[in-house]
């Protein structure tokens, strides 16, 4: 009998996904043993054409990370889609944008400026790729970057969202093994749009960390200060993301000493991530004078980039249809 | 957006608090004073409730500007909630420069009840400010992102 | 599961319908809002009509319907109204969402197109809204029929013999030896001139006899827990050295004692009391207090002639403070008022030129248990003054220092000149901006002040000096003034001047209202519900003001105070319980992670955290459904009923659903 | 060494010369440096204002431009000009019209002036920034048992600036405790000595410097002290006009308060222009000399 399919791809991302799915160790071997892996760039060679030759549905599992940089992205997003029974999106660049989706900060001449321009690149004719360029041989084209960088869940219909920059591999492997078990009729899987591989609460569930009322008189950056080892980070004027990010990382950063940056993004339920920060954040500063929040705002030396680090593309703001238009 | 309906009629999202600034619309009501239609007022119980998701709500949703208002510092209904607002009001205006909306797209007004006229000239104020602005612009987020704050960002 | 919403559009007359066009409203309301499940949209003349209300509820009937959305006038209008046509009809009421066409659009608009357009706005974000209405039940608390009062002057003595006699217990907590208050300090009252202590003091024999009060005095509220209807209140006992179930009152002790302490409270400095003390003697109660700052006992810790003297051993000097905790279910707060400090007006010279007295000091100055008797004589304490200027608004009325009026400080000073002319018949010069008679019986007394040939200056006094220019002015006390009647500076030499000083907060009553939890204006006057609808209920349920806390007033209006305020309370007391506004945040157990960052947004100590189980918890009874903490909450774990965030959210894309600004872009997703 | 922009302003060129001699001696003493505007123009004076309004604060304007070159602050020892200057200034920052008038006018002189300079009067400089601490420690021979009356004046009190106690200011009284002489305490120390009215109403003036020298000498002053020489020169130089006006037999010297710090600071009384004064400022002068033996034995 034939092994379910299990493809795997990375659109706009870092590769780091896939990296977290070879870190599940000996487990990777129930992968193989229960999936015919028919697709994923990184682990295997495979062409496109072999993908769009499949039947709709073919593939059982597709686990897609990245985000919507270029048409091609969308393209393979579209056909994967198609072909695929259970649509993962898998991390935080195909779940919210992540660190690519920063991007969405700049227009795309500004983008392409600094990546054609900047003192780092001997560029001396100031060459601009083409999306198309006539050859002897004939046209060749190189994928067009859309306006903004899109997530998954903004491009195609999505079944199931797993947080995580990268998605820590014990979450993986029980997600992994619940597929295999549903197989099996073992297991039931969880309703189409849940938020898989994570927990329902927040960071500050795990974190071990003493917590007392918050009252902030001062922002500092991490590397400026000497944390105390066993208080709350946020207590300490330091801003962590902790207490607006969905837990199931294990408090890996404010355990280890430093702040959470948000990678797994919004609790259960939250409409907009930064907003739940930006709120917060500021609901807790210990000053009724206009003058004076400025000053202990000024400590926050890159609001956006703390709020929506990961969430950019996936914000209520940037989600805007006026926005999604770029 | 290329050509906007002309003259560019924007829409205001305002928030009120039960007690103070909504009383103050009512009471420009009452007194038959006149402002600008563009503004649609939601009631909330105190400045204190507003949720930074609103107002990425209403921009999102097409508004061109949003309004906050309570009662006035140390008048608050809620003994020092509108304190809270004024602190989320300040972070958030620095989070929507980065988002590339102008901070004349975001205003604090404090307005007791008795402030009906007050009211109706800063709507009508505000209003004209924003027409000024022109639509949200959505075309190249980033460019109105202030320069100091990103040289932070790339230092 | 689908919804069955109606739309009702308000004409109010011409009100709404002369500018917004209402049919074309509800027509549109029924058919491009037919998607977001209304069934039915009419307009009718006046909706808040009994025949209005009838149209409702045959709807809701005969319709089926689950919701309801009514475009009028303001919510605060009648917003109960239609909440209770819902209710006649088996229908929650907090099902139904009033939104304001009128003093929103109608009132405030000229342009009939515009203003229909954002009425239809302000209709869609109504429908939109009210689809995450839930049913609400108002939430019920009992009511502990125990009544604290903070304050033992006539604002507190009248509250708590109203709800003592009504059968009800009070406990009455005063911070001084004795009850009584300012107006036991007085002389005379105006305008009737019958005398202060006659008409008090039975009634602080009364409180000090009743039954039902429990008299804590030397004490001070220290810590107040718990929410309206169940206050926990932790009162701290001063020790009197006195034990009070063996002494009589008899009075040796004071007799005997060798210490003298000026009497800076009760004689207002003008004279002496012992370090063993009753501060006057219809004090109630009678027991006296031994002053352990000024006792020789305990600066050289030799004496004890109060001990020795004592027939029934009545002295203990080694009682301690004591903590005493009670539980009431309303508090009514009456801790009165503080003169003003004539010093920090140098130019009047008080505290600088001997025969400068304040009112209070004039007041002990008149009153036959005073230090003289009595006798209006000046400092030496034996020569009666030939004149006097009297100095009103002394701090009051004035930017530089408080620019309220205090009210009392005209007749206090009319009645300071006729007592003058009584007693010693000298000239008497009052210094007037205006003269501010509103109250029964006053114009009349001022007018028999006129006849009684008190001379009235109107002009801002301008200094008072000892510096005399012309031989006349010699040894007086020259009073510059200009006067406005004539448009001249003049300089009007006097024997004494009294300075009617006007009323403040107390020093200490911003921390007093921390304690209770209610709020200060910036006078640090405490705030009512309702300056002219709720004058004596606080924003913080189940505290009551009364008196010169609430703001200068005098007797009359500080006993109809306290009066009222007992009204308040044995209604409540009288319910049983009392049912609150469902508006209240509530956090959910299983999303808390209890960071913390809720626990100090809540002015009332709403929000408790739970050590063991590491959440946080919303004391319904306490919250006021402000929503701050709603808002707060990173991790979207506290909601506000009544306010949601899908309640708001949906109501923004209603009211965004028609977009002026974008009409080539479709808005409706 | 602190530095200022001082402003002597005309009075102190030739009826207060002495105020001059003895604000920079002791300045001096006391390490600090007032550096004298170059080519600085008269403030205006009383007189100017009601005749041109524009005028006058452009005067003021132009000395407080050539201020806040330096980056120092404008001190002046003249009440009636730091009253000047201080409000030309204050409503140059909050009157943006006035300001560009002011500015074209200036420009012919190649000056911008936007007041960021801070304005003060001597007294002030000294006792705030120098301390009264530090005075005391320069302090050789304490005028104990001098009886000084302070004499504010009005302008440097009126119209009230937003850092003043006008009503009952106390820091002349502190700064005299610190030299060691006992002020007095009376109620003329902060009433108007008339000034310019002795030009336009001259017994009404005369009978306000007569109360201010009655309510002295009723408190037994030995010396008045004045901060201002418009106010030095009504109480001393017309004494005896006051004295013929009214038949009275005043003669009480009066000085600048920083005469009396030099003397108490042993600076000699030549440099401090004591004995320039028409009135007994022997006795003074003796009395220094007092203290001087007193402390040295």
């Amino acid at each position: 009998m034939s092994k379910p399919k299990f493809a795997m791809y990375w659109a706009a991302s870092c590769g780091g996904c896939e990296i977290a799915v070879l870190n599940i160790h000996e487990k990777i071997l129930d992968v193989d043993a229960a999936f015919e892996v028919v697709f994923w760039p990184v682990a295997m060679d495979a062409k496109y054409k072999d993908v769009e030759a499949m039947a709709d549905g073919e593939i059982t599992l597709c686990l897609f990370n990245g985000g919507m940089r270029n048409d091609e992205n969308e393209h393979i997003a579209h056909l994967l889609r198609k072909k695929s029974k259970i649509m993962v999106a898998f991390g935080s660049c195909a779940c919210e944008g992540c660190i690519p989706g920063l991007a969405n900060f700049s227009s795309i001449k500004e983008i392409v400026d600094t990546a054609f321009t900047t003192i780092t690149t001997d560029n001396p004719e100031n060459i601009r790729p083409q999306s198309s360029f006539a050859m002897p041989e004939g046209n060749i084209t190189i994928p067009t970057l859309n306006p903004v960088l899109k997530t998954l869940g903004q491009t195609v219909d999505v079944d199931y969202f797993m947080p995580g920059c990268p998605p820590e591999s014990h979450q993986i492997e029980a997600v992994v093994g619940l597929v295999i078990e549903a197989l099996n009729g073992k297991a039931e899987l969880p309703p189409k749009g849940a938020t898989i591989g994570a927990g329902t609460t927040t960071v500050c569930d795990d974190c071990p960390r003493k917590r007392n009322l918050k009252t902030i008189k001062e922002f500092g950056r991490i590397q400026l200060m000497k944390a105390d080892p066993e208080l709350c980070l946020l207590e300490q004027g330091i801003p962590c993301n902790g207490p607006a990010t969905r837990n199931g990382c294990n408090a890996r950063c404010p355990t280890a000493g430093a702040q959470c940056i948000g990678c797994y993004g919004p609790a259960e339920g939250v409409v907009d991530y930064g907003a739940r920060l930006i709120s917060a954040f500021a609901s807790v500063i210990d000053s009724n004078k206009p003058e004076e929040i400025d000053k202990i705002l000024d400590g926050l030396v890159d609001p956006a980039g703390q709020f929506y680090r990961f969430n950019l593309a996936g914000s209520l703001l940037r989600s805007s249809k006026y926005a999604q238009k770029g | 957006m290329t050509e906007e309906p002309k003259p560019f009629e924007p829409v205001i999202i305002g928030f009120t608090c039960n007690w103070c600034s909504y009383r103050a619309a009512d009471m420009a009501g009452t007194a038959r004073m006149k402002y600008a239609p563009n503004i649609r007022l939601i009631r909330l119980m105190c400045s204190g409730r507003l949720d930074p998701t609103f107002v990425f709500k209403a921009f999102a949703g097409g508004a061109d500007a949003v309004l906050i208002s309570g009662c006035h510092p140390g008048d608050c209904h809620y003994v020092e909630q509108n304190y809270k607002a004024m602190r989320r009001f300040h972070l958030l205006k620095r989070v929507l420069v980065q988002m590339g909306i102008e901070p004349g797209r975001l205003k604090l007004l404090w307005a007791s009840a008795a402030e009906g006229a007050i009211f109706a000239a800063e709507i009508n104020k505000f209003t004209e400010e924003v027409r000024a602005l022109g639509p949200l612009n959505w075309a190249q987020p980033g460019e109105q992102v202030s320069t100091p704050i990103m040289e932070e960002v790339t230092a | 599961m689908s919804e069955r919403i109606g739309v009702y559009i308000c004409h109010c007359g011409t009100n709404i319908a002369g500018i917004v066009d209402v049919a074309d409203v509800s027509k549109w309301a029924g058919e491009k809002l037919a998607d977001k499940d209304v069934v039915v949209a009419r307009d009718y003349k006046f909706m808040c009509s009994s025949l209005g209300q009838e149209l409702i509820q045959k709807d809701i009937k005969e319709q089926k319907l689950t919701r309801v959305v009514v475009a009028a006038c303001s919510p605060h209008l009648h917003e109960k109204t239609f909440r209770n046509a819902c209710k006649g009809a088996d229908l929650n009421p907090y099902l139904c969402e009033l939104v304001s066409i009128r003093e929103q659009d109608s009132w405030v608009h000229t342009d009939k197109a515009a203003a229909t357009l954002k009425a239809k706005a302000i209709v869609s974000g109504g429908v939109a809204r009210v689809m995450h209405h839930e049913a609400l039940e108002p939430l019920r608390v009992p009511i502990h029929p125990a009544t604290l009062v903070v304050g033992g002057g006539i604002a507190g003595i009248q509250a708590a013999l109203e709800i003592a006699d009504a059968g009800f217990h009070v406990y009455l907590v005063e911070r001084e030896p004795s009850i009584g208050g300012h107006m036991a300090q007085f002389d005379k009252t105006f305008p009737t001139l019958d005398c202060s202590a006659c008409i008090l003091t039975p009634k602080m024999v009364d409180v000090g006899n009743h039954p039902n009060i429990t008299l804590l005095t030397w004490s001070e509220v220290m810590k107040v827990d718990g929410f309206v209807g169940n206050f926990a209140v932790t009162i701290k006992k001063k020790p009197r050295y006195i034990k009070i179930e063996d002494c009589t009152g008899c009075g040796i002790c004071w007799e005997k004692c060798p210490k003298k302490v000026v009497d800076n409270v009760f004689e207002a400095g003008m004279g002496n009391r012992k370090a063993v003390y009753v501060p006057f003697p219809q004090a109630v109660p009678k027991y006296p207090v031994i002053d352990d700052v000024n006792c020789t006992y305990y600066l050289k810790g030799t004496c004890k002639a109060c001990e020795k003297f004592c027939p029934t051993n009545a002295i203990d000097f080694n009682q301690k403070p004591e903590e005493i905790t009670v539980e009431v279910g309303n508090i009514i707060l009456a801790t009165g008022y503080d003169l003003f400090d004539a010093r920090r007006i140098p130019q009047y010279g008080y505290g600088k030129l001997a025969n400068v007295f304040t009112s209070l000091e004039f007041e002990r100055l008149c009153n036959a248990a005073g230090p003289t008797g009595g006798n209006i004589v000046m400092r030496d304490g034996k020569t009666p003054p030939k004149t006097v200027g009297i100095v009103h608004c002394v701090g009051s009325r004035d930017k530089n220092y408080n620019g309220y009026c205090s009210a009392i400080c005209c007749m206090q000073s009319l009645k300071f000149a006729h007592l003058v002319r009584e007693r010693t018949g000298a000239e008497v010069y009052n210094f007037y901006i205006d003269i501010r008679t509103p109250s029964k019986g006053y114009e009349e007394f001022y007018q028999r002040l006129l006849e009684e040939g008190t001379r009235f200056v109107r002009g801002k006094v301008a200094e008072i000096t000892s510096m005399a220019r012309i031989p006349e002015e010699e040894g007086k006390l020259i009073i510059q003034v200009e006067d406005t009647l004539i448009g001249k500076q003049r300089r009007i030499p006097v024997d004494m001047v009294v300075l009617s000083a006007g009323m403040q907060a107390r020093q200490d009553s911003k921390e007093v209202a921390k304690l209770f939890g209610i709020s200060c204006s910036a006078d640090n006057w405490y705030i009512e519900r309702h300056p002219k609808l709720d004058p004596v209920a606080t924003m913080t349920e189940g505290i009551y003001i009364a008196g010169c806390v609430q703001g200068p007033k005098d007797i009359p209006a500080s006993v109809s105070q306290g009066a009222a305020a007992a009204a308040r309370v044995l209604g409540k007391i009288q319910q049983k319980e009392i049912s609150l506004e469902p508006v209240r945040a509530s956090i959910n157990q299983e999303q808390c992670s209890g960071c913390r960052i809720c626990n100090n947004l809540c002015p009332f100590n709403a929000i408790l955290f739970h050590e063991d189980t590491m959440v946080s918890e919303v004391n319904l009874a306490l919250c006021q459904g402000c929503g701050t903490c709603v808002a707060g909450c990173p991790a979207g774990a506290i909601s506000g009923t009544g306010f949601s965030n899908e309640q708001i959210l949906s109501q923004i894309d209603g009211l965004l659903m028609l977009n002026l600004s974008r009409t080539a872009v479709p808005v409706e997703s | 060494m602190k530095q200022y922009a001082y402003y002597p302003g005309c009075s102190l060129e030739s009826l207060g010369k002495s105020y001059n001699d003895s604000a920079l001696a002791v300045a001096k003493a006391l390490d600090v440096e007032l550096k004298e505007i170059e080519d600085w123009n008269c403030c205006g004076a009383t007189a100017y204002f009601p005749v041109d309004e524009l005028l006058a604060y452009t005067l003021t304007a132009r000395n407080l431009a050539k201020a806040e070159k330096t980056g120092l602050d404008f001190v002046a020892p003249c009440s009636a000009c730091y009253k000047n200057a201080y409000f030309t200034n204050s409503y140059l920052q909050k009157d943006a019209d006035l300001a560009d008038h002011i500015n074209y006018a200036l420009e012919a002189d190649k000056l911008h002036v936007s007041g960021t300079a801070k304005v003060r009067h001597l007294i002030d400089v000294f006792i705030n920034d120098v301390g009264l601490e530090e005075i005391k420690a320069k302090v050789t021979n304490p005028l104990s048992g001098l009886h000084i009356a302070p004499y504010y004046g009005c302008q440097i009190l009126r119209p009230r600036k937003d850092h003043e106690d006008v009503e009952n200011p106390t820091y002349f009284e502190a700064l005299l405790a610190a030299i060691g002489a006992e002020p007095i305490d009376y109620a003329s120390k902060a009433r108007c000595c008339g000034g310019s009215l002795i030009i336009t109403n001259r017994r009404a003036a005369l009978d306000m410097v007569r109360i201010l020298l009655l309510d002295a000498i009723n408190h037994n002053a030995d010396v008045i002290a004045t901060t201002c020489p418009m106010c030095n020169v009504n109480l001393e130089v017309y004494q005896d006009q006051v004295n013929r006006e009214f038949g009275t037999h005043y003669s009480i010297p009066v000085m600048y308060f920083t005469q009396l710090m030099g003397l108490a600071m042993g600076i000699i009384p030549g440099h401090l222009g004591v004995g320039k004064q028409q009135l007994g400022t022997g006795s003074m002068l003796a009395f220094a000399q007092n203290a001087k033996q007193e402390t040295n034995q």
